[in-house]
Parts: structure tokens; sequence; C-alpha cells
């Protein structure tokens, strides 16, 4: 390799960085270090002026690389990369050394401050004479998107998909299409009815031509990478289809908590104790009654069926309480002469109309009665002498009285938790769960719908408890990623990613599992791994435990990280 | 005139980097001992990075990652934790005393663990002195 | 300088004769070198005196192969007289190579060396335990011993070296490939390997050769190799028995884990690897199947000794070199 | 609190014939007792009273004072996020437990329906205006426009014979009242956990009961103690009507002599009636407080047959002094006629909180002190205030 030729420029950053750090013996000590030929300290290199300097010195003295110390990569790395750029330099032939943040900031002894400011700086520069330049890769997008599941929120997906006019394979496991909202009769806060909401959308999917619809359908396998991802989808009674696939969104819903584990409230032992999702089967055939075909005198509702407890789900599942309240009033409005008692840990009424609802809920003189976390109702026949079927006995929170409760009729708020399948769905598509079961999106905040694992992006239920409008919300932001990416034809991927030199690679497999993308590859006839550059995230978790050698963290070598060594130490 | 232990730390791009320019931008004063390199992941840290360190005259070495379960790269810093108790027996058995080196996870928002971290580090390896590495090798090869 | 004869000389430092063996076990081909050199220095075949290679011009030997890394003056000495002498210098043998067994020895201080052997070993007579000086007087005469170092180096490390041979022993036929390349070479028949090259030893890693069945990886505990019935087919490392195979250069013809025996890496690290020990001890930790750390550790604790396995041949070439200790 | 108390659902709706609007819109944000003046430990009102209305506690209910430490200056409903009326809930829990003390049960059917209440007014009424007249005429003076003795004629309506039954009803109804009391005694001080007084504790707390009798002392802790001032001179002007009436009816009424220090007070009385009806009277209209904002049938029948009372009085006294002696006899016996229901409705209305309530804030300073001695964190609080006088005697 001819003799590097560096420019290392030198922030002052206004007085952030000069007032700590003696840039001029910094710049001194660069011009020491072999290989470096232009040294230049500025008030602010990030500036437009700065940059230009930059560009102007990379042409004037034939700059190959450029060290940059100033303030935090993660600040300015791309402001700089790009200056190279423009100078007609490969981004990656820049290295910064963070003597701002690190070093300007957290130290007021100046001289032990420029002291390790040198160190910074003669580390980048000799980092900078390992670096390669890096080119990213282009990749074609298959416009075909998978929908796994065709509940509220899959079923909103495909058809905001197809009305872009993209194609779309929805698979649905059941028999039918509408999810868990197809069991519900009306919806809380405006009362108005599933029914309604899910059939328009399932016979717009049945009607559209973009959508390819599979029932009784499962997906079996997935491999590839984003825009060229190929899946086989198994149909019971053995029906198999492949399909070549852009993008996938996972909206498998949810399953709702199995009562029975609650041991308190006697569900499946007292015939009169029923799910909430069983009360809504009477509520749509429109008769609330008894065991007994008699009509209920008390109702009791309770909330928080295996959520916000300490023995079952810690987390809260959003929609019983808004749920319950729509009972309290379907109930009163059924069977006016009866009396509705609400029991609560708190009552939950966030978002648009719900409050209101919850007002009206008390109008309809339903009585809250609170109970404390982890502090269940339980339920026990009651006498003869008593004018009801049950009794509830609990501590109430709100008067600090200990209660009994009348009931004819227990209705239990179960909550929802993660399908049983969750974890092979999260397994195929490369997904992972949180301790609750629920998948994980890219970022809580501010990348909801996205996940770690690059086109495939969740909606809905299938990843935290939430309502309608949430789900849908989810369903189309997902499907708008999409055609975005869609419109863009070609995906860029990333130039820093690791890379197997098939020449070392001795096909020992230790890496195989390590890949949390799945983006290493064995090639059973090579007999050699090799990774999906488009898949792979760059952490170099292989790279470092590749016992040959053999795998190269492109702008993350080892060489570059033991120059980086040396120069630190130097 | 003491001793000023120089520390090579290596820190993963998502968490700790981004912590310890938080200790900076919230101007959280601390030891100028520790020198960082930058990973993209506690993953990416080869034992053999640790070792060269020693050997290029390093007093300590400090890994940082995110916090268990909180990795970017959802398990990276597993990968870490697993390495990290073989590499302390192993540098027990080349004599390097424990203090030395050191693995801590610090997230993105924890800068003040950051430079208490660097604190304390730097205090431990100033009382243990110069690396043994350091002066072995240079005086070796007279000595025999 | 077709009709001249190869000069060549075989020597020894800290080893156990082994590698002197393995070209012996080349067989009638050690007749054919017999033919093509004139053997000038071979402790374990021929006589020959320290005053005899004294005594020759420098350069005046064609190669010198010698086995064995420095533990104590005598070999030092050695190693230096055979360079000055000869034309190209073969590290032949692991110890040699990376300082081998004997240099497992750094990872205990000298004196602790002596204490073990001089005074605390059982099998000395009471009350003559003594630890031996590198000058003596008995009756009127010095008595000179070679001084024991303070820790072994392995040949590149006090002398420059050529070309290496890895292995403990090298594999025959490798050693016959080296040794015919190195003719090869001198006869103008063929280019000289580049220097500072691993001749003998092929450009990849054991598993690369390995027959043994290889999938995705994850351990959950340790065996040592009795305490299983392994599978034949399958990858060693899979079934929880710490193999060096994925961290060691090729070449020995796979002959440990063929016969069910771990790889113990005596044909070094991989071409582009610092630390063999650094590498495998990555490699085996990351495939751990926890990921708590109270479970990692009962996992080590399956894993006797880690560090004397990962570098049973390589401390001296590790990048820590011995043990710091004081 | 081990004891187990079931939950009455439908006690909330039979509330609401006491006047009970909103209350199971409370949401226990605590926002009322925040406001409230009168809320301290260990009495949290109106959220406690609220909550165990909503829960259709009974028997905690009618052990609980707190309705009679409120005196409805509708702060806490002015702060109520969810409009339910916490001061109306009160004042409703008010009337519901006169309904309780109430032995005879009349009070509860007085409250439940207005007409069944007026009927009866209107009934007895008529059976005192039928009884004065046959009175008059058969056995008094016989000559209807014979008002006083003044003339050497006995008159129409001997004071004398009044004054008799003034006495006779005056004492039933007393011992009415004495016997709802002593149940509200009963119900307050032997109620579920709330631990026993000492006799000292009574005796110490004894002069609490006149002093909040006479002069409601608490109530000008309202922000606005307008509603107090006006209430004050009604309160004493009815007092002095009543103490004129019992003792001093023939100085009072005979004679073309007057008897000025007597009708001074008379006239005082009579001028104190008026403001505090007029107020009333235009306060329930104008809705101007939130006391009255929510009034009750049984609370007009009260202002109104007061104002009633006045009126004939006034014009009686105008009569008689102007000679119109017949014109007197008749306008007394309609007095008479609004007098006697009156007094009858004493022990079955509004009227008797008059007694409760100095009685509610003796009691709470003796249940105070007995907690405060079982938790000392209760020190202070309602004691402090509900008992300066207890200091002092």
């Amino acid at each position: 390799m001819s003799e590097p030729r560096t420019g290392v420029f030198i922030c002052n950053c206004g007085t952030n960085i000069a007032n700590v750090i003696d840039v001029e013996a910094v710049r001194a000590f660069a011009l020491t270090v072999p290989g470096v030929t232009v040294a230049r300290t500025y008030r602010y290199v990030c500036s437009k002026p700065g940059q230009e300097m930059i560009i102007k010195d990379i042409k004037e003295h034939a700059l190959d690389r450029v060290v940059v110390a100033a303030c935090s990569p993660r600040m300015h790395e791309k402001t700089f990369r790009k200056a190279c750029q423009a100078a007609g330099l490969n981004p990656y032939m820049l290295e910064m050394a963070n003597i701002r943040e690190q070093c300007a900031w957290p130290h007021v002894d100046g001289l032990a401050a420029t002291e390790k400011a040198l160190a910074l700086t003669s580390a980048a520069i000799f980092r900078v004479r390992q670096q390669e330049p890096l080119e990213g890769l282009t990749a074609e997008m298959c416009p075909t998107t998978l929908v796994l599941g065709g509940g509220i929120a899959g079923m909103t997906a495909a058809l905001e998909l197809a009305d872009g006019g993209h194609p779309v394979v929805l698979v649905e496991k059941a028999e039918r299409l509408g999810g868990n909202l197809a069991r519900v009769d009306l919806t809380a806060p405006y009362l108005d009815s599933a029914r309604d909401l899910i059939t328009e959308r399932i016979t717009r999917v049945q009607g559209s031509s973009k959508i390819k619809l599979m029932l009784r359908s499962q997906l079996k396998s997935l491999t590839g990478f984003v825009g060229n991802f190929d899946a086989e989808i198994v149909t019971d009674g053995g029906g198999e289809a492949t399909a070549r696939l852009g993008n996938v969104i996972v909206a498998t819903g949810y399953k709702e908590f199995d009562a029975a584990r609650v041991t308190h409230f006697g569900y499946g032992k007292l015939p009169n104790v029923i799910t909430s999702f069983e009360l809504e089967k009477m509520l749509t055939a429109g008769r609330i009654e008894t065991r007994e075909d008699r009509k209920p005198q008390y109702v009791a509702i309770i909330h928080c069926v295996g959520s916000r407890s300490a023995e079952f789900h810690g987390y809260c599942s959003r929609v019983c309480c808004m749920t319950a309240i729509k009972y309290a009033q379907e109930i009163k409005s059924a069977v006016p002469s009866c009396h509705v008692l609400d029991i609560y840990i708190d009552m939950n009424a966030f978002g648009k109309g719900q409050e209101d609802f919850y007002k009206r809920g008390s109008e309809a003189k339903t009585m809250f009665l609170m109970f404390g976390k982890n502090d269940y109702p339980f339920i026990r026949k009651a006498d003869a002498k008593d004018d009801c079927d049950m009794l509830l006995v609990m501590d109430e929170q709100l008067s600090g009285k200990r209660i009994e409760i009348p009931a004819d009729l227990v209705v239990l708020m179960v909550g929802m938790e993660a399908r049983a399948d969750s974890g092979e769905v999260a397994h195929l598509v490369n997904i992972s769960r949180d301790k609750d079961g629920w998948f994980i999106e890219s970022h809580p905040k501010l990348d909801p719908v996205a996940t770690t694992t690059d086109g495939i992006y969740i909606a809905g239920c299938c990843a935290a408890p939430k309502d309608i409008p949430d789900s849908v919300a989810q369903a189309r932001a997902a499907a708008a990623r999409i055609m975005g990416r869609i419109a863009k034809g070609k995906i860029e991927i990333e130039a820093v990613y690791a890379e197997v030199d098939e020449d070392f690679c001795s096909g020992c497999r230790m890496c195989n599992e390590l890949c949390p993308y799945s983006a290493i590859e064995y090639d059973e006839e090579k007999k050699r791994s090799h990774v999906i550059s488009a898949v792979c995230k760059a952490c170099g978790a292989c790279v470092a435990a590749c016992p040959s050698g053999a795998i190269k963290a492109r702008h993350f070598t080892d060489k570059q990280i033991f120059a980086e060594i040396e120069g630190v130490l130097a | 005139m003491t001793f000023e232990p120089k520390i090579v730390g290596f820190l993963c791009n998502w968490c700790s980097y981004t912590g310890a320019d938080l200790a900076g931008t919230s101007r959280i004063h601390y030891a100028p001992n520790v020198s960082v390199i930058r990973v993209m992941c506690s993953a990416r840290i080869d034992p053999t990075f640790v070792l060269k360190a020693l050997a290029d005259g390093a007093d300590g070495v400090l890994i940082c990652g995110c916090h268990p379960g909180d990795c970017h790269y959802t398990e990276g810093n597993y990968k870490m934790m697993r390495r990290f108790p073989l590499l302390k027996k192993l540098l027990a058995d080349y004599g390097i005393e424990n203090d030395r080196v050191r693995l801590e996870w610090v997230s993105a928002s924890e800068g003040q663990r950051f430079a208490d971290v660097v604190n304390d580090m730097t205090e431990r390896v100033r009382a243990l002195g110069p690396s043994p590495v350091k002066m072995d090798l240079a005086t070796d090869m007279a000595e025999r | 300088m077709a009709d001249k004869k190869l000069q060549l000389a075989i020597y020894w430092g800290a080893a156990c004769g082994g590698c002197d063996v393995s070209i012996l076990d080349t067989n009638e081909f050690i007749l054919d070198v017999d033919k093509a050199a004139d053997v000038r220095l071979w402790p374990i075949a021929a006589d020959g005196k320290y005053a005899d290679v004294e005594a020759m011009d420098d350069g005046e030997l064609d190669v010198t192969i010698m086995s064995g890394g420095v533990r104590n003056s005598e070999n030092e000495h050695i190693a230096k007289l055979l360079r000055q002498k000869s034309k190209i210098f073969v590290a032949y043998g692991s110890c040699a190579y990376m300082g081998g067994i004997p240099a497992l020895a750094n990872l205990v201080p000298r004196d602790e060396i002596f204490t073990r052997a001089y005074l605390d070993n059982p099998s000395i007579e009471p009350g003559n335990q003594t630890i031996p000086k590198p000058e003596t007087k008995v009756n009127g005469y010095d008595l000179n011993i070679p001084d024991f170092y303070k820790r072994v180096y392995k040949l590149d490390q006090v002398i420059d070296v050529d070309y290496y041979v890895p292995g403990c022993p090298p594999q025959p036929d490798q050693c016959k490939a080296a040794i015919l390349a190195l003719v090869a070479a001198l006869t103008g028949q063929a280019d000289p390997p580049p220097k500072g090259a691993v001749v003998g030893a092929f450009e990849r890693n054991l598993c690369d050769d390995c027959e043994r069945e290889k999938s995705e990886k994850k351990i959950s505990r340790f065996y040592r190799p009795w305490e299983i019935m392994q599978d034949p087919k399958q990858c060693l490392m899979e079934q929880g028995i710490l193999c060096a195979g994925s961290a060691t250069r090729s070449g020995c013809g796979v002959r440990c884990p063929n016969s069910g025996i771990p790889c113990r890496g005596c044909y070094g690290p991989a071409p582009n690897v610092l630390d063999q020990g650094a590498k495998l001890l990555s490699a085996v930790s990351s495939i751990i199947d926890s990921q708590d750390p109270a479970e990692i550790d009962e996992i080590l604790e399956t894993l006797p000794d880690f560090t004397s396995f990962a570098n049973r041949y390589g401390v001296a070439a590790s990048l820590l070199q011995r043990s710091h200790r004081q | 609190m081990t004891a187990t108390v079931r939950v009455n659902p439908k006690l909330i709706s039979e509330l609401q014939s006491y006047g009970a609007e909103d209350v199971q819109n409370c949401y226990h944000c605590g926002n009322c007792s925040a406001a409230c003046p009168y809320s301290s430990e260990p009495f949290i009102l109106p959220r406690m009273s609220t909550r165990l209305l909503q829960m259709g506690l009974e028997e905690s209910l009618r052990g609980n004072l707190e309705p009679w430490l409120c005196y409805y200056c509708g702060q806490c409903s002015d702060q109520c996020p969810r409009d339910a009326e916490p001061g109306a809930t009160m004042m409703s829990l008010r009337r519901w437990l006169t309904g309780r003390y109430d032995f005879t049960g009349i009070a509860r059917r007085f409250y439940r329906s207005w007409k069944i209440e007026l009927a009866a007014l209107i009934i007895v009424a008529l059976l005192t205006g039928a009884g004065l007249l046959a009175y008059g005429f058969l056995w008094g003076g016989g000559n209807l426009s014979v008002f006083d003795t003044g003339g050497g004629q006995s008159a129409f309506l001997p004071a004398g014979a009044i004054h008799v039954v003034d006495w006779v009803l005056g004492l039933m109804f007393i011992t009415v009242v004495l016997v709802n009391m002593a149940r509200m005694w009963h119900f307050t001080m032997h109620a579920e956990d709330i631990p026993r007084a000492s006799a000292g504790a009574y005796l110490r707390h004894a002069l609490l009961f006149p002093l909040h009798f006479f002069t409601q002392k608490r109530w000008a802790k309202c922000d606005n103690n307008m509603p107090w001032l006006t209430h004050l001179p009604l309160m004493l002007g009815y007092l002095t009507m009543l103490v004129l009436i019992m003792f001093f009816l023939e100085p009072f009424q005979d004679g073309p002599a007057i008897d000025w220090k007597l009708h001074t007070l008379g006239y005082l009385a009579t001028a104190g009636l008026l403001v505090g009806v007029w107020y009333a009277v235009r306060g329930r209209l104008k809705k101007n407080v939130p006391m009255y904002r929510h009034s009750h049938s049984t609370d007009w029948v009260f202002v109104l047959l007061l104002l009633a009372i006045v009126a004939t009085g006034v014009l009686l006294h105008v009569l008689h002094r102007l000679g119109f002696g017949a014109a007197a006899n008749l306008t007394y016996v309609a007095h008479m006629m609004v007098v006697v229901p009156w007094m009858m409705r004493f022990p079955f209305s509004k009227w008797s909180h008059m007694m409760y309530r100095p009685l509610a804030m003796y009691f709470a300073a003796i249940q105070t002190e007995a907690l405060a001695s079982q938790s000392p964190q209760l020190q202070g609080g309602a004691e402090d205030e509900l008992a300066p006088v207890a200091e002092a005697a």
C-alpha cells in the first residue's frame, strides 16, 4: 500500500473544544504522525466554510484519507462523509475522533484532556490508514406483500395495499375472516356494531382482484430478505403454495386469557360465571339469562381477569374497561330492572370519547366497586334466604369496607395474551418477542410498526393489546411504510455489513446460531457459511466469534480496530 | 507525580457510546483516563482486542454494552456476557489482576453511570499500579 | 550447484525429540534425503560437536531444521549459531513455531517450577534438595550447565526464522512435502516460498477437512471425551466435547478427531488469526446456550483449565506470552 | 374492618325521592373533600357519605354524622368534575336521616310524597279552625267581635285556653323530637366500628349543644356566610316568638294596654322572621345559592307556612290594635290554622334539624376524641374546631 495521504481537521467548536483542549498541540502532533499530509484547526469544521476547507484540501493535496477531530460521530459523521463524497473521496475513508462529548466536555484539566485528545486523534489516524472504500448494494423490491392474519388489522392492511394497486397474499389460519372482532356485538365507546365494521371489509377483501385470499392456511417457511422473500404456505388438506414477496405484515392478533386459571372465580364450576366473550354471544342473541333461563336481577362484572396481576400478566389489556362499561349499558337496556355492579381495579378510560362513555356508564346507575391489585374478590353460592344466586366477597378500596355483592350472573373481563403459536411465527419470520410473548417493534415510540428484521412489519394486537382504532391505524401505517418502499423500486443496502471470506471459512458453523437476524446461511455443497448482506445489520457478533477469522466486518475489521488500539496506546 | 493509568474502553455504538456522549453533553465530569474505541455492538468485541490492548501497554480495559434485554441487536450483549467470565479466567491464568479488565452495562440514558464507572475503574487501576505486562515485555529479553 | 550436495543440519532446542522421530517417520524418503544431502549435524542420528558447527563459515549450511523453542542458554546459543551458519532456517514443529508444550510453563513463574521440581518433589531424597546453579565447583573443576531462562521463547522471538513447519509432531507427509519444497527452491526448480511462510500445512482450518457432520451449535454443558458415548459422525463440539479444530490450521490429516480425540490445536492458529486461544475462547463461549450469568458460570464449570487447553501449544506465541503474576 | 356488609344497589334509587340526584356520577377523585371547609379527619365529607350511599350501605349511613356537619355551602358541587352534586346528596341524606330517626314513620311519608303531606296539613288546619270556632261560640266568650278582655267582656278566644292548646301540642311534639334524638344518639354513637365514648366525654363536650344550637357558628366557616347571617335572625326571631308564646301569651295577647317590653321583642322577632323568610323565598326563586338550587317540596311547605304564620300574626295584631275585634278573631283562627300544622310538622321535617345539627356537632366532638385516643394521628383535626367551648368549660 503506497504511503497514505491523510488530512487531519481539528475543530475548535467555537470555544467548546478550544477552551479545554490545546487544539494547536493536537495539530502539531498530527503532523508528526507518518502518513499525515495536512493538519488544520478551524472554528467550526462542520460549518459550510469548514466543509469547503476539507473539500479544497482533499483536491489540492490529493488526500485519500480524512480524520476529523471534533464532536461525536453520532453527531456529524454523516456531514463529513458528505463532504468527502463532494470531493470525490469515498465516504468510508473518513474517521472521526470524538474530542468534544468524550473529551473537552467531561474533562476539566486541560493538560490531561489534551493528552487524551492526542490519543483519540492518533487512534483515528491509525485506523483510517486501514480503512477501505466501500460501496452499498441495491436489490430489487418485489411488490407483493404477505399479510398474516385476517382479523381487522390484517384485512385493513391488505385492503390498503390492494387499493394502492399492489398484490397481496392474505393468509388466515381459521376458515373465516374477521378474527376476534367477529365474536363481538357492539363496540365501545360509540356502540356501533362490530359486524358492520368487518362485513364491509370481508366483502371487499373477497372481491378484490389484488388480494389472494388463503383461508385455513399457514406460513410454513420464509427465506430471503427484504424485497426478496420466498414463502411456503400450507393449506389444510395438503395444499401447498409458494410465493415471492417483498414484505410481510404480521397481524396474527391475540388469544383471550383462560379464565379457569383464576381459581377465585370458580369459572367452569359455577354455571353463572361467564367470560366477556360468552356474554357477547348472549348480547348478539339478544337474550341475557342465567343458565336457569331467569332474567338476572344482579350482574357483576369483574375487570382485569388475568391482567395487571402478579400471578398472571403484569400488563393492562387496554380494552376491557370500556368493554365492561359497554356491557353495563347493554345489559341495562336489555334488562332495565337489572342492577349492574362493576368491579374494577382502576378505570382506564383514555382516548377519544371514552371518559364520556365512562360517565354515561355511571349515569346508567352502575355501581362501581374498587378492588386492590392481586386481591381478587372470591365468589360463593348465596344462601337460600338471599335474593341472589351468588355472593362476591371483597375488600372495597374506596370505602375501606369488606363487602358482599349479590350476583345472579358474573362476567369475567378476560384480558388478552399472546397466541400460543406466537413463538413459531416469531421464529418463522425471524422477529423477537418480549417476556409476555408480544412481538417487539423496532422502536416502541419512533418505529412502532417495523421490526428489527427489515421487511417484516407488525400490526394490531400481536404486538400488544390495543383497541380497534389503534389496530387499524397500525395496519394502515404498516401498509403505507411498505408502499413507500415499493414506490422506491429498489432497496439500498448499507455498505457496512459482515462478509465471509470463503477461502478461510472452514464451515465449522460456529457462527450460524449467533446471528439475531438469521443472516447467515450455510451452503451444504460448498460447506461454507455465507452472510446475506441485505439482512445483516453489522453487529459483528459472528465476526468476533469466527475461530478462523474468516468473517470480515466491513468498516469494523480486526485490522482497523487493532490499528485503533495501537493508535490509542502509541 | 501520581501514576495515571491508560485505559482502553470498548463501547457499543447504541447504548454505551451514546451514554458516554450524554455524560459529555450533560457536562458530567469524570477521569480522563479512558480512551474509547467504538464498536457497533459489544458482541463485536473479540477477546483478542482485550489481550492486544494489554499487550500493547494498556493498564486496563473497560467493556461496555447495553443492559441485558436491551440490546439494539436484541441479544448481542449476551454473547459478550458469555465470553467475559471465560476471558477473566484466562486473564487470571496469565496473572492479570481482576480489576484491570471490567464489563459494565451502560444504557444510552446513563451518562452519570458511565462517569461513575470510569471514575471507579480509574481509581482501582491506579491503586494496582502500572500494568505488569508493560514492564515485563520490556525487561524480559534482557533478564531472560 | 546441482552436483553439490545439500548441506543440512537438524537440531533440537526445548523439545521432546518427537519431531526428529517424525522426520524418521518419512521412512525410505529419509534415504533420498541422505542421497541428496550431507547431514552435517543431527544429534539423534549422527555424532557432532559445537566445535564443528562453530568451525563452519557463515551460510555454509543450506538448511537448518530446528525443533523446540528456547528454554535455556544452550538453546539460545545453538539457535543463534546455526542461524548464522545457514541460508535457510526452518522452525520445525509446534515448539519451535509457537513454544509448544514446554511453553505451558510460561503460565508459572520460574521459581515455582524450581520449587516444585527440586524442593517439593516427593521423589527427592529428604535433606538432599538442591536447586542447580549454572556454575558449580565439583572437586576443583568448574561444572557449567545452561542457565534456565525465566520463560520459554518460540524460535522467532530469539532469531530470524525463514519458514515454519507446524505440528506436534509434524505429519510425515507434510515434513516430506516441506523438505521437497525447500530442495526444489534451493535447486532452482521452483520459487522459494515467501519468507515467514508456514509450509507443510494448509491455508485453512481443520473443520474444513474434518469429516464429522456439522450443524448449528448450542452448548448447554461440556464433557471430557471419556464422559460420554460420542457419536462418531457428529461434530465433537456439538456433542459438548471441547475441540480446537475450528481455531486450528489444517494439515495434520485430522488425525485426532478421526480417532475420537478432540483437536488439541498443535498446528497453530488460522493464517489470519493473532491469538489462537483467544479466538477459540470467543467462539466456544459465544455458543453457550444461556442468557443467565449464573447458569453461564455453571456451564463454564464443566470446562476445566480452558486456558491451558486453548493455548496448549501456543502460550509463547499468544499475545500475552507468559504469566505476569508478580 | 372484618365485619362483612352487604351492598344494596337499590338504596340509591330510594334516595332520589329525598332529592339525591347524580350520586352515581361520583368517581371519588376527592375534589369535594378538598374543597369542603368542614372536611377533616375523621369526618371526610362529603366523599365518604357519597360512597356509602353509592354502595347502599344503609347501616353505615344511618350511623353517619357527616350529613349534619355539612351546611351546604355548595363549594363541593362547584368543584365536582362530574356534576355529581355532592352538596345535594348531603342535603338528601339529611332528609333521609330525619326520616330514619323519626320512629313514627310520618317523616318518611311526608318526604316521599308531598300530596300526603299537604293533605295532612289541610286536615289538621281545618280541624283546628273548626275546633277554635266551636270553642269560641260554645265555651269561650261567645261574641266574635270581642278580641281581648279590655271591654270587661271575656274574649272570644281567651289567651289562657290557647295557651293550654299551645302547651299540649308543644309537649306532644317535643316528646316525639326527644325520642327521635335518642334514636339518633343510638344509631350514631352505638354504630359499628365507633368506639364507645365515656360519660366523661359526654360531660366535657356538653356545652357544644347549646353553643351550636343558638349560633350555628360552624356555618360561618363557609366562604359565603350570607346564608348564615340571614338564617340567624330567622332562627333567633323564631325562638323569641316561641318563648313569648309559650310563656307570655296572656300579657302579649290581652289587654288594650301594651306591654312594650314584650312587644318590642315581638316586633324584633317578627322583623327577624320576615328577613329570613324573604331571603329564603328569594333564594329559592332565584336559585342564587347552591343550597337553594335543589328545593324539595317540603322546603317550600316550610317557608310558605312560615310566611303565612308571620303574615297572619302581623295582620291579627294590627286588626286587634285598630279595634276590629271580629276581623282580629277570624285572623287569629286563621293564624292558628297555620301554626298548629306547622308545629305538628316540627318533628317530621327539615325543621327538626335545629335539634339534630347541634346534637351532631356534640356527638362528632365526642367521637373524634374517642377515635383520637385510638389512633394518635387524629389528634387535632375536627376536634379542635368542634370543641372550643369544651376548653372554655
